[in-house]
């Protein structure tokens, strides 16, 4: 039981580190990076899914009979680079936040938005 | 010829995993970054060649054998450059290399720090 | 003989790991970044052999192009200002004014 | 074995990335993350995954990253409040997780529920039914094709995204200005500048041998488009932005992603024309094989041209961005010192 589910648990720790990561931490690029673990740990679960015992690669030659399966392989394949497009559209909105905040924390942007938010009460009230 | 050609990949194997180790525990062990880099750019880059030349002995086909000189050749044309590079950029951006003077001090720190 | 290698190729990858955890400056970590690549590649060409499919030494031969480049990358985003003054920047500046 | 060995090192890295503050260290693991994820790809026998995390996870995400790094600042500011209820809500998750896999077939085992739903007919048919050794590929191109048209308009939509957030508009004397700032390694780094000239032309004939190679071995359109972008960024990064500005026109390289994109979906057109189902491409040709070869190789074309241009367009971008920042910090030290 050991070996056969270490794979999983692994899967397991790797998400809950990735989770921990965007939960715990302020900054927004640390988030991002922890958004990247979890989504690696989704393909290191896909890919050991489709593993089969004394399998090779999914790639047809002669004299080979049991091959691991290919459908995991395609999903990954394609999130692989998805992945990176979304990360990418995610750093650009960091970069962004950063040129209208001035800082990248989490608890800073929400100060600064209260704050806001109180000055805007107050003008309200005045008028 | 089997047994001919089992003899030569294992000693160009077993000579490039040491190298490689030795070039890990220089990595490690050594007290600052020129030293470092010293040791991991010499035995990268041989303990690269002599594994790969011992996996082109083991190779049956031409077109892995061709792959293999391929990556034999990029290791050969990279390593060397970015060591290099590093070198650079290091010693611009303010990295001094530690005096042999103070190097029983650092050593010590090294230790201290290691245990920390 | 080809376990034997893949093993000292494991332990080299644990000891760049731990200078990559470790490394007081920035450039201890590239160094430790560029040597566990060209670890990867020697890892990868000789699992093709260890499974016996050696036909995909393609992928070796990506892991050694992307290493370099992303050494560059990064050598070349951590020399500027932001991190530590260098002399080429004075220069550009220079150039400028 | 292997695979154990991996694993336990990728869970070290990862725990390391939790504790460090210093963003540049946290990049440089991550890169690590990925070369050791994608040895773990080849280790489970999963080669395409394996060419194009190599390609994104360890080049191309890390050099985005530290882009956007070199903008924000380095440093991670310590949290104030204790992370306790982070950790209780992360422990229970984690645990019923654990509990969730106790029910999993066991790594490995031949006779788990996923290996005998669709994939026997992708392995024991696709030979005749497509013609490719390469089964990953069959599945991705052919079998899947609907699928994978989404991922290409996903990828396309994001560089969009990041065309919207990041572009900047430009003016004569604003590029002038930027070519000083840009040119510095080009100036100094003379070993680089000419090694990086004997690889590029060996990048770019790589790519295109893992473009038209993906029907035979490990390959494809997504892996080819990534290395072939991955070329583009060397040479902006070591000849300067504008220079590659001027030989990489932004314009021409929107367009080509907006092809590819119209060269995938008009193929699915055109075998509906034919009387087949969208993207069927059986009917691409009077003998089902030749057209499904056609087919696979046509829509490899456009996720390739799609893939390579948004991740060259996202780059461009992030650095013009970089690049006008310093631009007006410099300017507004100039006023400063002037006053």
């Amino acid at each position: 039981m050991l070996i056969g589910l270490f794979n999983d648990w692994i899967v397991v720790i790797l998400m809950m580190i990735g989770l921990y990561i965007v939960i715990a931490h302020g900054n927004l690029i640390k988030k991002l990076i922890g958004l990247t673990i979890f989504q690696t740990s989704v393909f290191i679960f896909y890919i050991s899914m489709a593993k089969v015992d004394g399998g090779t690669a999914p790639i047809l030659a002669d004299g080979i009979t049991q091959y691991s399966n290919p459908l995991p392989h395609v999903l990954i394949l394609t999130a692989i680079v998805v992945g990176i497009a979304t990360t990418a559209l995610g750093l650009s909105l960091v970069v962004r936040i950063k040129e209208t905040y001035n800082s990248i924390e989490e608890e800073e942007i929400q100060q600064q938005d209260n704050e806001e938010q109180l000055s805007m009460n107050k003008a309200e009230e005045n008028a | 010829m089997d047994i001919v050609i089992t003899i030569c990949s294992g000693f160009f194997l077993l000579v490039g995993s040491f190298l490689c180790i030795s070039g890990g525990i220089g990595l490690l062990r050594f007290p600052d970054f020129y030293t470092r880099m010293h040791a991991v750019g010499v035995t990268d880059t041989l303990g690269a060649g002599m594994i790969l030349v011992g996996l082109m002995i083991l190779s049956t086909d031409f077109l892995v054998f061709a792959k293999l000189v391929m990556v034999l050749l990029f290791t050969l044309l990279i390593g060397p450059t970015t060591s290099h590079v590093l070198a650079k950029a290091a010693f611009h951006n303010g990295v001094i290399p530690k005096d042999s003077n103070n190097l029983r001090q650092t050593e010590e720190k090294e230790n201290t720090s290691s245990i920390l | 003989m080809l376990i034997a290698a893949t093993l000292a190729i494991f332990v080299a990858m644990i000891l760049a790991i731990i200078r990559g955890i470790v490394g007081p400056t920035l450039y201890d970590r590239i160094l430790a970044v560029n040597m566990f690549g060209t670890k990867t590649v020697l890892l990868i060409s000789l699992l093709g052999f260890v499974m016996g499919r050696p036909e995909f030494l393609d992928i070796a031969i990506v892991y050694a192009l992307i290493n370099f480049i992303s050494v560059i990358g990064v050598l070349r985003y951590s020399d500027t200002n932001q991190f530590k003054h260098t002399p080429q920047d004075n220069e550009s500046t220079k150039k400028e004014s | 074995m292997i695979d154990i060995v991996l694993l336990t090192l990728l869970v070290v890295v990862a725990i390391a990335i939790i504790r460090m503050k210093d963003l540049f260290a946290v990049v440089m693991l991550t890169g690590i993350y990925g070369l050791l994820s994608a040895s773990f790809f080849v280790a489970m026998d999963a080669v395409d995954v394996a060419f194009t995390e190599a390609a994104v996870g360890a080049g191309i995400s890390t050099l985005l990253m530290l882009v956007v790094i070199t903008m924000t600042g380095r440093k991670e500011k310590p949290t104030r409040h204790k992370p306790f209820s982070a950790l209780f809500v992360v422990i229970i998750t984690g645990g019923l997780l654990i509990y969730g896999t106790l029910d999993m077939p066991y790594f490995g085992s031949a006779d788990a529920p996923i290996h005998n739903h669709t994939s026997p007919r992708y392995i024991n048919d696709s030979m005749e039914e497509i013609g490719i050794p390469n089964i990953v590929t069959s599945v991705l191109a052919s079998y899947r094709a609907f699928d994978t048209f989404g991922e290409v308009v996903v990828i396309f939509t994001a560089g969009i995204g990041v065309l919207t957030l990041l572009c900047v508009a430009r003016s004569k004397e604003y590029e002038a200005e930027v070519e000083s700032i840009n040119d510095s390694m080009h100036q100094q780094h003379l070993v680089i500048r000419i090694v990086a000239k004997m690889l590029i032309p060996f990048i770019f004939l790589f790519a295109l041998y893992v473009q038209f190679h993906g029907d035979f071995g490990p390959g494809g359109g997504f892996q080819a488009g990534v290395i072939f972008a991955s070329a583009i960024i060397l040479y902006a990064m070591l000849f300067g932005l504008s220079t590659a500005h001027k030989i990489i026109n932004q314009t021409l390289i929107q367009l080509i992603a907006a092809l590819g994109v119209l060269l995938y979906g008009s193929v699915g057109i055109v075998s509906l024309m034919n009387g087949g189902n969208f993207l069927d491409y059986n009917v691409l040709s009077s003998n089902p094989i030749t057209g499904q070869h056609l087919g696979i190789l046509l829509i490899e074309w456009g996720v390739g041209c799609t893939v390579a241009s948004v991740i060259v367009v996202i780059f461009f971008n992030l650095a013009a961005r970089r690049a006008f920042q310093q631009h007006k910090k410099q300017a507004q030290d100039k006023e400063s010192s002037a006053c």
